[in-house]
């Protein structure tokens, strides 16, 4: 597997570490029911078959964290994210939950 | 024929005659429109939880519905290994009596699966390591399993060959079960599928479950690409699908589909005797009855639903194959594959009730699924008749992650791929 | 025991010194260096400063760039590394830490990381051992950096000319074993 | 016309043919097949030097030990395999069709004994009625207890082919990673072709060929392009690829694997064709080539037919017979009779007729065939026996004639010692389905073809479909185009080479009927057309049962011989279609690919790279024992003459840091960077301790939990500035740690200014502690920088300067318990700092300590490490329950407080001391109330560390045991049964070395 890192350009598998889903949101510490919604952002996984969008770390590389959409059951990558971006676009700039 | 008894006799008497008389060795059953219980699943776990709910918990009308051909998930791609040598109370007793069962195997299914158990060694690289395995031996012996703790010296006499005088981490001693070993794959599929259809167990092959039938928070049946299905009880048992069968009745688990890969060799002079793990890398050796190395390492590390895997994996593998036993470096590869591990978020199973009423799942195996194959029958149908975990099982809840009862052997934490 | 300054000890432990016809080898033990990192919002403010002070853009993406005798080599996302020759007491990490203050945070590297001069014709195929990166001059040319790995060993690289000469930066710890790659890629080729 | 063993230089190779064949005749090589001495020419392979010196068994079968010969000539063979090399290069299952001779090569034939022709397993073809397909999960049932002691050795005693060798591989192996526009799997003609009109464009072009030279069957044919013979044409492509300098070809290299993203895996056999690899050079190359455009083109493999004795030697693959004859130019049969189904017949006929052989008969099972064949069959004197087939093969070790059943239902015999046999072709679309694609069946090809390609794969030549010369050198031209425009180049016109189109029509034959004698399927693993036959009975329909029930294409060939032909006979038996009865999925490698090529540079010493911190010269010197930690080699302690064993040396070293001064080597800690002006706030967030408030100039410890609220890494946090931060991780954490605070930074929080910097290699750090350790440091910290106990009390920390100017950090830090330091210095100073340090304590009388020490003395202080980190212990478990904040978000706060995690009863860490003082701990015991049996039921924890505290005189350790803190004074058992030992000890404080906490601020 081959992923495009946005900044360093396509590196084989043995450059990066996979972490995961990044469809899920760290919930609000002080929400009435955080204690369930941890629960759920840390263990819970919809696993689906087909495309997923995933968190990687170029590790021997750039240290960037990306998010990459890629098919479970193909491989196929589909595009590559800058995890900070996305992240800075899903999260009102002003947000700040300390 | 189909019922005949095997044995040297049977054998035998069907040599004199070409072998003609034999019947299949299970039935190709047509589904009924209703059961007591549907398990959903034709791999290792689903046939051997149909065979001790029908030995212990029946009389009941009971199928499996597989997707494909039975056997041809974990229990058909995988390395063969079976040990109880678990750290944490919560393992110990489930995969002992795992063991347990492997040992009276043949005899209870009249089929030689080959149990072997020639041992299973981990070595150990530093004291730490060897401390940990010293409180895991010790963990083993309190729960009357046995567990051995060798010296660097005992471990040149069992395996002379390792690499003890030129290696990056020196190789210390080992932890020893030597009633670990290796068990014909294949044939445990077969082994449970015949046995459970002497006892009326309809397997039926080629049959997708496509939908799960509920009435109210009851499930009533199940949609199939074979027709309508009723059952009063269903038991998931699908590792590898596990989300995409569950999806189906709504649900949501704590697991990541992986693929791991394992490795053969071309076929060469039996010197490996039992199964040995590298402690400093990951890879872990055994050699079949035919004569291929089987071995393997880590996880390729990202969620997967395609039996294959990448090459930096099996470089990785090799380099710690060659790190702990030069002598195999002109033996050849002569396959490697990949299988779908239901990696769980501690690493460890899940037998349990659904929040839907009727459906119960086993799951989330990561890649014990083997070695657990008859206990996670066991313990399966007896959750399945009793509506109780069996006392081995108990630790396997699915709110374990909701309450902090992780059981988490290594130690990290909710990361699937780590496991 | 008086206050006697303490000699740099090389990180080069066992190092032989490597010449061949189409290969050379070459520490370079003479170097300051300092990472810095733009703070939030100060990428602009950043680029004008180096530019200001030293005559060069800033590489956004991974490239190496020189201005007043200090190459900028991009080491990450709005990250770089600053190497100069270490004559005459020069020390990065200070004279950054002035021109940049307020805008970038600057961490001095001069030990930390070491510098391999890597040159010749046999250096294209010799590098391909270990480093998964195309180096084909069609690919990769002088003033490309690439961050990746050497053998398992965490290393930036970049091209200086189209001899070609390389320079592979790594952690200094690791140079050793660095050092064993390199020397048995090599082998084949008559080092 | 070429006669055999007439040619003088080859009067010991009597089937060598005159004239013909691409091998070197100028040179001879010698070399050994099972202690006899032959000779051959450089080009031969061991098989074709074989046939040439008219050897034709040359191994036994697995189960059976049947005598086999070569069937084929190429690396799908499943019977000619030898070990090869002697010693510590011993090679196992080597096809002797593909290993390539040298002066002095040895090989021996495997998987018999006492020899190859008088092999006394052979009795196990007089058990074949029992040792049919899954007959092992019927029986060795009873007793139980002797399948481990006797059925089972039996069994393993009768497995395997070859042996592996008994000594370390002393070759080297290399890897290496390339990148191509256009990579082509293949050097046949259409590979050729293809390479020629990709390269012509100037993109970057790899061409890869298993052979030692190109030009694939179009060569082995003897065929024509251009108007004259195919290897000259090669020779012209060949000559024109070598000189461009975008081309690379890589000749006997193995395309064995397709992986995502265009990678393909390969492996060159840099070395095996000489006696010995040249100095530096490896013996094998594994490439990772990573390619945008792929051509494969890898050609087809022939079909044996399945009949009685056809796996007796002789019996060869009629492909096979004419590569032999016009390549090698060896005649491998004197009388042959060719039997097939298809079209080629007529060219092994031909082939034969040609060099000089008898064709008894062509046997074609088809009534109707064209009269081009018709005519080449009489024009070679053959007879020509339509819609009949071979039955049986007569003969021992070599066939003597074959039977026949004719089309008028006769029987009939044929003496001949040759059976050319072809029952058509399989495109070798192995590479095509790695990726899970599932091939097509062809009906008219009566064939497998590929699928759904790989993204950028191409097909030319045979693996297509193209089975006739002039199709591949069309197909391959075309290929080759459309590849190099799909890589973004602009294709050049390259004009396609002339060749005929021989037919290739052909008709379903997979087995006859009524065998005379075994009919094998799978000839490596011995599984016959009665086996396939039994597994349907037998309900083994699928076909993966059926693969694995009779280890059917489980062979070193993976079934390139046998599957389609099980596939087929299984169609016939239950009445279904091919495509309906399924298909096997081939898995990489393509052919068996070394272990050692894989493992490359990283086997050994050299598995992982070694980190050596910064003073290790110096300890090196002073006659240190390392230990590994992680990829670091540590100091671990210094025995000095006269002391007897380590716990010796370590005692003196944990005495003097409590009574003088030691030093440590700390580097391999973890140390990070961070700046910005959200820093402080970032850090709040990922330790659970509070950090805001840490003032400039202090350093504080510090816990970081994961999100289930479990510790993960623990360290010091120093506060050097306003917005700058330097924390310490542990060793083992120190890259685990900086990412998940790149993962913090980046993924949860990007809208916080922070900068992550690694800076563990930046700096040396010295722990110097002991009640001596500031007047140690007082001589080297320069006098401006005041670090007496008013001006640099416990826990500060200040950037100053040593020994006249160099930069350095000092932290007032405690591992031991002792008045203590760290000093970091740029690493470069490391290893003078610690010389420096080591002259200036001797009027202290200092030491160096190691891991070993460190460890003792954390553990008399009760401070958690490794052991206790063992990411299942929260802050409460280890007594760090106090430091968790109440207050603030930080990673693991929500989930921490899961009643699991809170619950009384876990077990928490407290100290423990032997009751009899001489008594020995031990780490990973167990505890159980002193009069409780050993149960689990009663297991209450377990021991974390223990060490002989020389402070206290006896061992003490730290262990985590339920309710621990609240039972201080009780007595337990640590019970640790896999080492002998229980052991009555005392709950106790965990410190058990100044609890008061004075020492550490002087």
């Amino acid at each position: 597997m081959r992923i495009a890192c946005p900044y360093c350009g396509e590196r084989s598998l043995d450059e990066f570490l996979y972490s995961g889903d990044a469809t899920v949101k760290r919930p609000d510490f002080a929400s009435p029911t955080a204690a369930n919604e941890f629960v759920s952002y840390t263990y819970e996984r919809s696993n689906p078959p087909g495309m997923h969008r995933e968190l990687w770390y170029h590790s021997a590389g750039c240290h960037a964290w990306l998010v990459v959409t890629r098919g479970i059951a193909t491989h196929a990558i589909t595009s590559v994210e800058v995890a900070r971006d996305v992240a800075l676009n899903e999260k009102p700039a002003t947000k700040d939950s300390i | 024929m189909s019922r005949a008894h095997y044995s040297i006799f049977s054998v035998l008497r069907e040599s004199l005659r070409g072998h003609t008389g034999w019947g299949p060795a299970w039935r190709e059953a047509e589904p009924k429109p209703d059961y007591d219980v549907v398990i959903v699943g034709g791999g290792g776990h689903g046939l051997a939880t149909a065979f001790y709910l029908a030995k212990h918990h029946g009389p009941l009308r009971i199928a499996v519905l597989e997707k494909g051909w039975i056997g041809g998930g974990n229990v058909g791609r995988n390395t063969t290994i079976v040990r109880s040598n678990y750290l944490l109370p919560g393992n110990i007793p489930f995969y002992e009596l795992s063991m347990q069962l492997w040992e009276g195997l043949e005899h209870e299914l009249n089929y030689n699966a080959m149990v072997s158990q020639r041992g299973v060694l981990n070595l150990y690289h530093s004291d730490g390591q060897r401390d940990a395995f010293a409180r895991r031996g010790n963990a083993m012996r309190l729960h009357g399993v046995d567990a051995e703790l060798l010296d660097q010296a005992a471990v040149r006499k069992m395996v002379p060959f390792l690499n003890f005088e030129n290696g990056r981490f020196p190789i210390h001693g080992g932890l020893l079960q030597r009633r670990g070993g290796t068990v014909r794959h294949d044939a445990v599929a077969w082994g449970y599928a015949r046995a459970a259809d002497r006892l009326g167990v309809d397997i039926i092959q080629n049959c997708e479950v496509k939908g799960f039938k509920r009435e109210g928070d009851r499930i009533v049946g199940v949609e199939t690409t074979r027709g309508y299905i009723g059952a009063k009880k269903v038991g998931m048992a699908v590792a590898g699908s596990s989300s995409r069968v569950a999806a189906m009745a709504g649900l949501r688990l704590p697991i990541e589909s992986h693929v791991l890969q394992a490795f053969v060799s071309e076929s060469i002079k039996p010197f490996i005797d039992g199964v040995v793990t590298f402690g400093a890398g990951h890879f872990y050796i055994s050699q079949s009855d035919k004569g291929g190395l089987v071995f393997g390492g880590d996880l390729d590390g990202y969620n997967s639903y395609a039996q294959r895997g990448n090459l930096p994996v099996v470089e990785d593998v090799l380099e710690g194959g060659m790190a702990l036993m030069p002598r195999i470096g002109r033996v050849r590869m002569l396959r490697h594959w990949g299988g779908i591990m239901d990696m769980s978020m501690d690493g460890s199973p899940i037998i349990d009730h659904t929040p839907v009423s009727g459906l119960y799942i086993n799951a989330g195996w990561c890649y014990g699924g083997f070695k657990a194959t008859p206990a996670s029958g066991f313990c399966f149908a007896h959750l399945i008749a009793h509506d109780q975990p069996h006392a081995v099982a108990k630790a396997y809840r699915l709110d374990r992650f909701a309450t902090g009862h992780a059981i988490d052997e290594k130690g990290m934490g909710p990361h699937p791929n780590l496991h | 025991m008086a206050n006697q300054t303490l000699l740099a000890t090389s990180a080069f432990l066992h190092w032989k010194p490597v010449k061949a016809l189409n290969f050379t080898v070459e520490p370079r033990e003479t170097l300051t260096m300092a990472s810095f990192a733009a703070a939030k919002g100060k990428k602009d403010a950043l680029a004008a400063a180096i530019r200001a002070a030293y005559g060069a853009d800033l590489p956004k993406g991974s490239g190496r760039v020189e201005g007043n005798g200090i190459a900028f080599v991009w080491a990450g996302p709005d990250q770089w590394l600053a190497i100069a020759e270490r004559k005459d007491g020069r020390d990065l990490e200070s004279e950054l830490k002035a021109a940049l203050s307020g805008i970038a945070s600057v961490v001095d590297q001069s030990d930390g990381r070491v510098v391999v001069r890597i040159s010749g014709s046999d250096a294209r195929a010799i590098l391909a051992k270990g480093i998964p990166v195309d180096l084909d001059a069609r690919a990769f040319k002088p003033g490309n950096v690439a961050i990746t790995h050497a053998s398992h060993i965490g290393v930036i690289l970049w091209q200086i000319d189209d001899k070609p000469t390389y320079e592979v930066a790594l952690f200094r710890s690791y140079v050793d074993s660095f050092a064993h790659w390199l020397l048995d890629s090599a082998a084949e080729y008559g080092v | 016309m070429a006669t055999p063993g007439q040619g003088s230089g080859t009067g010991s190779q009597p089937n060598r043919l005159e004239t013909g064949g691409l091998v070197d005749r100028s040179r001879i090589v010698r070399f050994t097949f099972d202690g006899k001495t032959y000779t051959g020419h450089p080009g031969d392979t061991l098989a074709s030097a074989l046939i040439a010196n008219g050897v034709s068994l040359t191994g036994r079968s697995f189960k059976y030990h049947r005598p086999r010969g070569i069937l084929s000539a190429g690396s799908e063979e499943p019977n000619a395999l030898v070990e090869l090399r002697e010693g510590a290069r011993r090679e196992p299952n080597t096809r002797a069709t593909v290993a390539e001779v040298f002066d002095g090569l040895v090989a021996r034939s495997q998987n018999r004994w006492p020899s190859l022709d008088f092999d006394v397993m052979a009795v196990n073809s007089l058990l074949s009625p029992i040792f049919v397909a899954g007959f092992y999960y019927k029986t060795f049932m009873w007793p139980s207890a002797l399948w481990e002691k006797l059925y089972e050795p039996a069994i393993r005693r009768a497995a395997g082919l070859g042996r592996a060798s008994d000594e370390a591989d002393p070759d080297t192996y290399d890897k290496a990673t390339a990148f191509a526009d256009v990579l082509v799997i293949g050097g046949g003609t259409a590979g050729l072709a293809a390479a020629l009109a990709a390269a012509r464009t100037n993109a970057r072009v790899i061409l890869v060929d298993e052979n030692a030279t190109l030009g694939g069957r179009g060569v082995d044919d003897g065929a024509d392009i251009n108007g004259n013979p195919a290897h000259e044409w090669v020779r012209t492509v060949e000559a024109e690829l070598s000189s461009a300098p975008n081309v690379r070809i890589l000749r006997r290299t193995t395309a064995f694997g397709t992986y995502d993203g265009g990678t393909y895996g390969a492996v060159e056999r840099v070395s095996d064709h000489l006696a010995v690899a040249a100095q530096g050079v490896p013996r094998q190359r594994l490439w990772r080539i990573v390619a945008k455009e792929t051509v494969l083109a890898s050609g087809a493999t022939e079909r044996p037919v399945v009949f009685g004795g056809n796996d007796r030697p002789g019996v060869m693959l009629a492909g096979a017979v004419r590569t032999y004859i016009n390549r090698f130019g060896v005649l491998p049969g004197r009388r042959a009779v060719v039997f097939t189904n298809n079209d080629y017949g007529a060219s092994t006929v031909a082939a034969l007729k040609r060099a000089g052989a008898e064709v008894v008969a062509l046997v074609d099972s088809r009534a109707q065939i064209s009269d081009e064949v018709k005519r080449i069959a009489s024009e070679a004197g053959a007879r020509l026996l339509l819609g009949a087939v071979v039955t049986g093969t007569l003969g021992k070790k070599r066939v003597t004639g074959v039977t026949i059943h004719t089309r008028t239902g006769e029987e009939e015999r044929l003496d001949c010692d040759l059976v050319a046999m072809s029952g058509g072709w399989n495109p070798n679309i192995q590479l095509t389905t790695h990726l899970g694609s599932k091939p097509t069946w062809n009906d008219k090809l009566l064939c497998f073809l590929p699928g759904t390609l790989p993204h950028g794969m191409s097909l030319a030549g045979a693996v297509a479909g193209d089975f006739t010369l002039g199709k591949t050198l069309v197909g391959g031209t075309s290929a080759g185009s459309a590849a190099v425009t799909a890589a973004g180049y602009a294709a050049v016109s390259v004009p396609v080479p002339k060749a005929a189109d021989e037919s290739d029509a052909v008709a379903p034959l997979w087995r006859v009927k009524s065998p005379n004698g075994k009919a094998f399927v799978d000839q490596q693993n011995d599984v016959t057309e009665s086996d396939i036959e039994l597994a349907e009975r037998e309900g083994f329909r699928a076909v993966e049962h059926l693969k694995r029930y009779t280890t059917l294409g489980m062979a070193t060939d993976q079934g390139r011989t046998a599957n389609v032909n099980a596939l087929a006979i299984m169609a016939e038996i239950t009445g279904r279609t091919i495509p309906q009865t399924g298909i096997t999925v081939a898995r990489p490698p393509y052919t068996p690919v070394s272990l050692g090529t894989l493992a490359g540079h990283h086997r050994e010493k050299h598995f992982k790279p070694t980190r050596l911190p910064p003073s290790y010269r110096w300890a090196k010197e002073n006659g240190c024992v390392f230990v590994e930690t992680g990829l670091w080699l540590r100091p671990s302690y210094f025995p000095r003459p006269g002391e007897k064993d380590w716990l010796e040396t370590v005692k003196r070293e944990v005495t003097t840091v409590r009574n003088a001064v030691g030093i440590c080597d700390v580097s391999t800690l973890g140390k990070v960077d961070l700046q910005g002006a959200d820093t402080a706030a970032f850090l709040d967030r990922i330790y659970m301790n509070g950090l805001k408030t840490l003032p400039i100039g202090k350093c504080r410890y510090g816990g970081m939990l994961r999100e289930d609220g479990i510790l993960m890494d623990d360290g010091t946090v120093a506060r050097l500035g306003e917005n700058h931060y330097f924390i310490t991780t542990t060793t083992a954490n120190a890259v685990k740690v900086v990412q998940h605070m790149e993962y913090c930074a980046q993924w949860l929080w990007p809208e916080l200014d922070v900068q992550i910097v690694s800076a563990t290699e930046q700096w040396a750090q010295y722990a110097v502690a002991g009640p001596k350790s500031r007047e140690l440091l007082q001589k080297i910290v320069d006098p401006a920088f005041d670090i007496t106990d008013a001006g640099f009390p416990y826990l500060g920390v200040g950037e100053i300067t040593v020994c006249g100017g160099i930069k350095a950090r000092l932290f007032r830090l405690s591992f031991s318990g002792e008045r203590a330091y760290e000093i970091g210095v740029p690493a470069r100073y490391g290893d003078a700092l610690m010389r420096r340090l080591a002259e200036a304590g001797k009027e202290f009388g200092a030491c160096a300590y190691g891991t070993e020490a460190l460890g003792v003395m954390r553990i008399e202080k009760g401070h958690i490490s490794g052991p206790e980190l063992n990411g299942t212990t929260t802050p409460r478990d280890v007594g760090l329950g106090g430091m968790v904040s109440t207050k603030k978000d930080f990673i693991g706060h929500v989930l921490g407080k899961r009643p699991g995690l809170v619950d009384p009863e876990r077990p928490a860490l407290i100290g423990f001391r032997p009751l009899d003082r001489s008594q020995r701990l031990r780490s990973g015991a167990h505890f159980l109330k002193r009069d409780a049996q050993a149960t689990a039921e009663n297991d209450e924890g377990y021991m974390t560390s223990v060490a002989y505290s020389p402070s206290n005189g006896h061992w003490v350790g730290l262990g985590l045991l339920k309710r621990g803190p609240e039972r201080i004074g009780e007595i337990v058992r640590a019970y640790d049964p896999v080492r002998g030992g229980d052991t009555l000890v005392e709950v106790v404080s965990p410190v058990f070395v100044d609890p008061e906490g004075v020492r550490v601020r002087g």
